[in-house]
């Protein structure tokens, strides 16, 4: 029961992160209420016993990206009057909600199809930080290196691009 | 078959060895040093004569054999063969080809010589030659083949000499196209020709398609097949032999150097379209209609010729539209299946109208080139030998007795009256004293009188031996070669129908005495009013006229050619310009270009989608995906 | 639960699409992005979980892997934008207009 | 002859042009190669024919699994009706490194590339090797024509190419068709040729698989009204590429139709065989009439070409031995003689400058051997007896009469037509004074006129004496007509009588 409680907790935070996010006209606060959604995912994924799981969304995404998209947002030092003027937006956010409801409804209809299962949490060393590092190096060492390849030149393309001086006109 | 002989192949094969080896020594020394010109003369001699050598050896092993087996064969080698259809280039000589044989290489030789002196001093000496030994050899295909294809051999390569021949003097725009002309005209002849045989292919060429198996399988012909052969033969052989509708070329032909006339336009090509008709005699025989309509035809042409040329002032026109006539009278003889009278006419004719022509080419070569009659006059005292032996051949022409000619067109009008065709008989008649008429028109104004151009008179002189011999051997011919067939009523025994009677299906018409002296007697006293009116008009001579009226008209040939040009020559142009400029980019590319323009249509249509926003391409996906989602749902459960 | 936990992860999901089809926000398309990334991380650890089995894990971690570098390259990719034209508006580039 | 003949034939030409391609030679070695390399193809070539028996059987058959789940293979074989059409590749294309000598390489590349293409597309048993060639022949005339052509040859490049594949893929999908109703009713994967006459193919589907290599092969031909294309390609494209095309590459759209379309599709072939009959004989009309219109030579020859090619196709469409082997004698016969008569106008077209009939005249006169040349490859065009033209296109009559009497006679036009341009052309360009700009026509060279020699004397003596080469013809067209009885029998009697078809039983 406590699991449940703390489950709709995080979900509703989640879901109200994600509106703010999408409904926000900063992006400063867009991006502080997507942290809450990336936090309460965090909580979630403790709840799915996916310890290392946990621990990276925290660091990585919560800690390391949102840091840096932050960073840049202030950065970019972005006044009211640099933003675009979204008079239309809500109806987009209508039209667009509608759009998707198809879509949401037939992942709906496929998740229905699948069999309930409990989630409770388990014990033993299950999305441990050993477990899962033996099974990235032992079956999924290739993928793992070619993402490294992937970081590697996404840095270096990150450098050579923001890098760029005396192009504007 | 002991009938298998190996030599008659050779015949049409010297004078075209001749051409090839002449061909080639003018090609590749014309832009050099020229050869003298004796060289090309006596090669070229070479082949036509030795043909007549062998000729000559024909007919002697023919004359040899039993008269209803009087046939040689000579299969050189399978020509092509598919299906059961089996063509083999091989030869037949028989006592119809043997007469052709015989008087085409006779003939043909002495052309060739003739224009050993009449072609002195030409630039394109050589080629001249090349072109006349190629065309005996493919006349002697036409008229050796042992069937209709390998006669068509002949058939076309004729046609081509012809074409080559008109357009000797190439540089000259009207020559080349009186030649054109001349090709395309007889390409329509071909035409008939080929559908002709094709006809006759299905009918029965099954069992060979050789003269001897068609004339032996000729019973299981349907008379409407046999009836569309015929008449579609005859198309060839108008186109040929300048019949009507076909004729318009002949005239024109006159372009060409006179031996070319001679031989070609006058004594042995034209008449091919006649030997033609004689060879499928076992056809036409079978079928009466065909044979009327050949007849009329002819009659109707010889007709219209004579109209004509009563009014030309050109030499050669004149005698060109007399050839005309006279094949117009072979075809009314071999129409009313008098085949032999036919072929005796062809074989009389390329006598006394070859001498015709190398009399006038001998005239047109004293006065340097000049052609027009009403520029001449006088000339017998200056040329003695070229008068007195184109006189002969003017009587020959005009069917004055006892020249070649009187024979062999008696023949064909009395075999006419005899068969019942009062029509073509009568009609024969009047054209034969209106050829009286334009001959001895042509005769007076050239050679009697007073001279017109004095400054021409004073400078011709008569031509060369070489030039004059096969004037005088011709004249011979003409004088003499009638006897061959002299009539029963004349105490003759008809040497060349007897001749002729194995190769042809013809029954002889026994007509009374009556008719027989009828049909002479109108001959000669149309001969005779001809002439007096031509003598009486020109006789002392005169001055040009001035048509006006019919003999405008006449003049103007009725204005065929004109009206060629309008409802043939000029819309063929325009259909083919309208093609190309209207139907071609309007029509039939119309499909084409529509995609391309439904393409463009489209693609502005599209354009309206890429409005460059990322979100709205963001949303094009979504809405794919929702569609997709929509669809998909539908498929589960 | 876990059609519970994939029902948020399909919400999140469309949340995120959303997100990206109507906001003009460079940063807020993206973060957006990264919305929906975060929804199939969610749905990768749920199977995880049910079928006991860690590659969903691994799968995350390296969705979060691909995230960083696409993170490292947008951001890059904003600030040579901004430069040029000072507008944080994606309607500004319309360069594919037809 | 040894086991791969055909395989060398067909790739020395496509490996030497690729090396070429990839090399830096220069010009005087990719003319001497390509000189070399068609030379040994042709000397392979004679071999290949001196070998050949005329069983009217593939023979040299090379049969190698390639794509085994589908039952593709590398399957190559001559018949008496492919090694006609080779050999007309094989015997005329090293004219052109001898006539052209100062081309880029890659002229020659693509030259030797197109020439292993079609000799591909000819020897090619499966349909899908079949197909591959087809297209792989089309990109060196896309290169040519693109790279090296006239003035104006952008939008011709682009038409004949769209056109073309837009053919293609019609073809595509009738391949796959067929492939796959192979597997429905005999339950196993094949492409092969002869396999796929055993097909009993009926209803609409049929008809529109028949149709798709209908289309294919008619754009290829060029049938009417699908011809389009072919004035402003054969105008514009380099001389070499016009005579590939004329000479070889028409023909191969003309076999298709007798290796592809008579086998298989039989019931189709019978009913609408009078259709695409009138579509041969009306194009033979219309090209040539158009032929008379034009003020270009070279464009006049392609109209000539293409209206030669409706008589080919008619020949195919009559369905008896006498016209099919007619239409095949006929392709050997257009290929020596147009295709001469093409180079000829290239080489006229490179020493005058010009290619406008009215600028030229009197070059008879100038350069007598050349003249000669061109007379009788002319002639041979316009179908004298005694010239290669006559015998196939006597019998094309001949079969089209016993077909269908009107189509026969409007056949025989063709004798007409085909002389009134052509006399025409000759008379302005050869015959009359001499023009300005023929005033310094050079002759042909000694290299020339020895080159062209042995064509001229092929024409000659292909017209005299015409059966050994029909003797390796006609047991294979025979064998075309061994099986038409079921055709007779299956097509409903009011049908043959409404379209007035007659089969020939043989």
């Amino acid at each position: 029961m406590f699991a449940d409680g703390l489950f709709i907790m995080f979900a509703v935070l989640a879901v109200l992160g994600a509106v703010g996010l999408v409904l926000f006209r900063h992006p400063m606060n867009g991006a502080m209420s997507f942290v809450v959604t990336l936090i309460s995912l965090a909580g979630l994924y403790a709840l799915l016993s996916a310890k290392l799981i946990f621990a990276l969304q925290l660091i990585v995404y919560a800690g390391a990206i949102m840091s840096l998209i932050v960073f840049i947002i202030m950065f970019l030092n972005i006044q009211p009057d640099d933003l675009p003027k979204e008079e239309t937006k809500l109806l987009y956010v209508l039209g667009g909600g509608i759009l998707v409801v198809p879509i949401g409804l037939f992942l709906v209809k496929i998740v229905k199809s699948l069999p309930e299962h409990s989630t409770a949490i388990m014990g033993g060393n299950f999305g441990g930080v050993k477990e899962v590092g033996l099974l990235l190096f032992r079956d999924w060492l290739i993928p793992f290196e070619i993402v490294s390849l992937l970081l590697l030149v996404s840095l270096v393309g990150a450098v050579i691009l923001a890098g760029k001086r005396g192009t504007t006109k | 078959m002991e009938q298998s002989v190996n030599y008659l192949g050779l015949i049409p094969l010297f004078p075209l060895m001749g051409a090839v080896l002449i061909g080639l020594l003018h090609v590749f020394t014309c832009k050099r040093t020229a050869l003298p010109e004796k060289v090309y003369g006596i090669l070229a001699c070479i082949g036509p004569v030795l043909s007549f050598v062998l000729a000559l050896k024909v007919f002697v092993a023919l004359k040899a054999l039993a008269p209803e087996a009087r046939f040689l064969t000579h299969k050189a080698f399978t020509w092509f063969s598919v299906g059961d259809l089996h063509i083999n280039m091989g030869f037949l000589a028989d006592p119809l080809s043997c007469l052709m044989l015989l008087f085409v290489t006779f003939i043909g030789s002495l052309i060739h010589i003739y224009s050993i002196g009449y072609m002195g001093g030409d630039k394109n000496y050589g080629k001249f030659f090349a072109y006349m030994n190629l065309f005996l050899g493919s006349m002697l295909v036409l008229v050796l083949g042992d069937g209709p294809v390998v006669m068509f051999v002949g058939w076309e390569g004729v046609g081509l000499c012809s074409y080559l021949l008109i357009s000797f003097y190439s540089e000259d725009r009207s020559n080349v196209l009186a030649g054109n002309k001349a090709f395309i005209v007889n390409r329509v002849g071909d035409l008939g020709f080929v559908l002709g045989m094709s006809f006759l292919f299905w009918g029965i060429g099954g069992n060979g398609f050789d003269y001897l198996s068609l004339k032996a399988n000729v019973q299981h012909l349907e008379p409407a097949i046999a009836l569309t052969v015929c008449l579609l033969l005859f198309v060839g052989a108008t186109g040929k032999s300048a019949q009507i509708p076909l004729y318009v070329w002949l005239p024109d032909a006159m372009a060409g150097p006179t031996p070319v006339s001679a031989l070609i336009h006058a004594a042995t090509m034209v008449t091919a379209g006649v030997y033609m008709v004689a060879r499928f005699s076992f056809l036409y025989a079978g079928v009466e209609l065909a044979g009327t309509i050949v007849a009329w035809v002819g009659i109707l042409t010889a007709l219209l010729a004579a109209i004509f040329g009563m009014f030309q002032d050109d030499i050669k026109k004149v005698l060109a539209y007399s050839t005309v006539s006279q094949l117009g009278y072979m075809f009314a003889g071999v129409g009313v299946a008098a085949y032999s009278a036919g072929i005796f006419h062809v074989f009389t004719h390329a006598f006394f109208k070859a001498l015709l022509f190398l009399g006038a080419g001998s005239v047109i070569y004293a006065l340097h080139h000049e052609q027009n009659i009403w520029k001449m006059g006088g000339l017998k005292n200056k040329m003695p030998k070229t008068y007195i032996t184109m006189v002969i051949g003017a009587l020959a022409l005009a069917g004055c007795p006892p020249f070649a000619g009187f024979f062999s067109k008696d023949e064909i009008l009395y075999s006419a009256l005899a068969t019942g065709h009062f029509g073509i008989w009568a009609v024969g008649v009047l054209v034969a004293g209106m050829t009286a008429y334009y001959t001895f028109r042509m005769i007076f104004v050239v050679f009697h009188g007073e001279p017109r151009d004095q400054h021409a008179y004073e400078h011709a002189s008569e031509a060369p031996n070489v030039m004059t011999v096969p004037l005088i051997i011709l004249a011979v011919g003409a004088l003499f070669a009638g006897f061959l067939n002299l009539p029963g009523i004349f105490g003759g025994d008809q040497i060349v129908s007897h001749w002729l009677a194995p190769s042809l299906s013809e029954q002889h018409p026994h007509g009374n005495l009556f008719v027989e002296i009828l049909a002479i007697g109108a001959s000669v006293v149309a001969f005779a009013i001809g002439i007096k009116i031509a003598y009486g008009k020109f006789g002392q001579g005169a001055p040009e006229p001035s048509f006006s009226g019919f003999a405008d008209f006449a003049y103007h040939k009725f204005y065929v050619d004109e009206l060629y040009d309008r409802i043939i020559v000029q819309p063929y142009k325009a259909i083919g310009s309208s093609i190309w400029k209207v139907i071609e980019p309007n029509v039939t590319d119309a499909p084409v270009k529509g995609v391309t323009r439904l393409y463009m249509v489209l693609g502005t249509a599209f354009k309206v989608f890429q409005v460059g926003y990322v979100r709205i391409y963001a949303l094009y996906m979504v809405l794919g995906l929702s569609i997709m989602s929509l669809l998909l749902s539908q498929s589960l459960n | 639960m876990m059609h519970c936990y994939l029902y948020l992860s399909i919400i999140l999901f469309c949340l995120g699409i959303v997100g990206v089809v109507a906001r003009r926000n460079v940063f807020t398309v993206f973060m957006s992005i990264e919305l929906m990334l975060n929804a199939a991380n969610l749905a990768f650890v749920t199977f995880a979980r049910v079928h006991e089995s860690m590659d969903g894990h691994v799968l995350a971690m390296m969705v979060m892997a691909v995230a960083a570098a696409e993170a490292a390259l947008a951001l890059a990719v904003v600030i040579l934008l901004h430069k040029h034209k000072g507008k944080l508006d994606t309607n500004v580039f319309s360069l594919l207009k037809g | 002859m040894f086991e791969h003949v055909l395989s060398v034939i067909i790739f020395l030409p496509i490996i030497a042009g690729l090396l070429l391609l990839a090399s830096p030679a220069s010009r005087v070695i990719a003319r001497f190669t390509g000189l070399a390399v068609s030379l040994s193809t042709l000397v392979l070539s004679l071999d290949l024919y001196m070998g050949f028996k005329g069983t009217g059987l593939l023979e040299c058959v090379e049969n190698i699994p390639w794509i085994e789940s589908l039952g593709i293979s590398y399957g190559l074989g001559v018949d008496g009706i492919s090694l006609f059409i080779l050999m007309a590749g094989s015997v005329l294309l090293p004219l052109v490194y001898f006539v052209f000598g100062t081309k880029e390489k890659g002229y020659y590349a693509n030259l030797l590339i197109v020439q292993g293409a079609m000799a591909g597309a000819v020897c090619a048993t499966d349909m899908v090797l079949f197909y591959i060639f087809w297209e792989v022949m089309l990109l060196p005339v896309f290169f040519m024509l693109g790279l090296y052509g006239g003035p104006r040859r952008l939008p011709a490049t682009l038409k004949i190419t769209l056109y073309t594949i837009a053919g293609s893929l019609l073809m595509l999908a009738a391949i796959v068709y067929l492939g796959v109703s192979y597997h429905a009713q005999f339950n196993e994967w094949s492409f092969a040729m002869d396999k796929m006459a055993q097909l009993n193919l009926t209803g609409q589907v049929a008809a529109v698989a028949f149709f798709g290599f209908m289309i294919a092969f008619a754009i290829k031909i060029p049938l009417f009204p699908f011809h389009t294309w072919l004035p402003d390609a054969y105008t514009e494209a380099p001389t070499a590429a016009t005579f590939v095309l004329s000479a070889v590459m028409a023909k191969i759209g003309v076999y298709g139709v007798i290796r592809f379309v008579v086998p298989v599709f039989d019931l189709e072939f019978a009913r609408f065989a009078i259709l695409l009959a009138y579509a041969g004989v009306i194009g033979m009309m219309y090209c040539g009439f158009a032929a008379i219109a034009q003020k270009d030579f070279k464009r006049m020859l392609a109209f000539s070409s293409a209206s030669h090619m409706g008589v080919i196709a008619l020949g195919v469409f009559c369905m008896n031995i006498q016209a099919l082997t007619g239409s095949i004698y006929q392709i050997v016969a257009h290929a020596t003689s147009t295709g001469v008569l093409f180079l000829f106008a290239g080489i006229l077209e490179e020493r005058t400058n010009t290619r406008t009939i009215d600028d030229l005249g009197g070059i008879a006169a100038k350069a007598p051997v050349f003249a000669l040349y061109f007379a009788i490859a002319m002639l041979a065009s316009v179908g004298l007896p005694g010239t290669s033209g006559f015998i196939g296109e006597f019998m094309i009559v001949l079969g089209a009469i016993k077909f269908n009497t009107a189509i026969g006679v409007l056949a025989g036009t063709t004798l007409i037509i085909g002389v009134c341009y052509m006399l025409w052309m000759f008379q302005r360009v050869f015959f009359e004074k001499t023009s300005s700009r023929a005033e310094n026509f050079k002759e042909l060279t000694l290299v020339e006129g020895l080159v062209f020699l042995p064509v001229i004397l092929l024409i000659i003596v292909m017209g005299i004496y015409p059966h050994p080469f029909l003797s390796k013809i006609t047991p294979s067209t025979a064998l075309q007509f061994a099986q038409p009885a079921s055709v007779v029998a299956q097509v409903p009697a009011s049908n043959v009588q409404y379209l007035g078809l007659t089969i020939e039983q043989k």
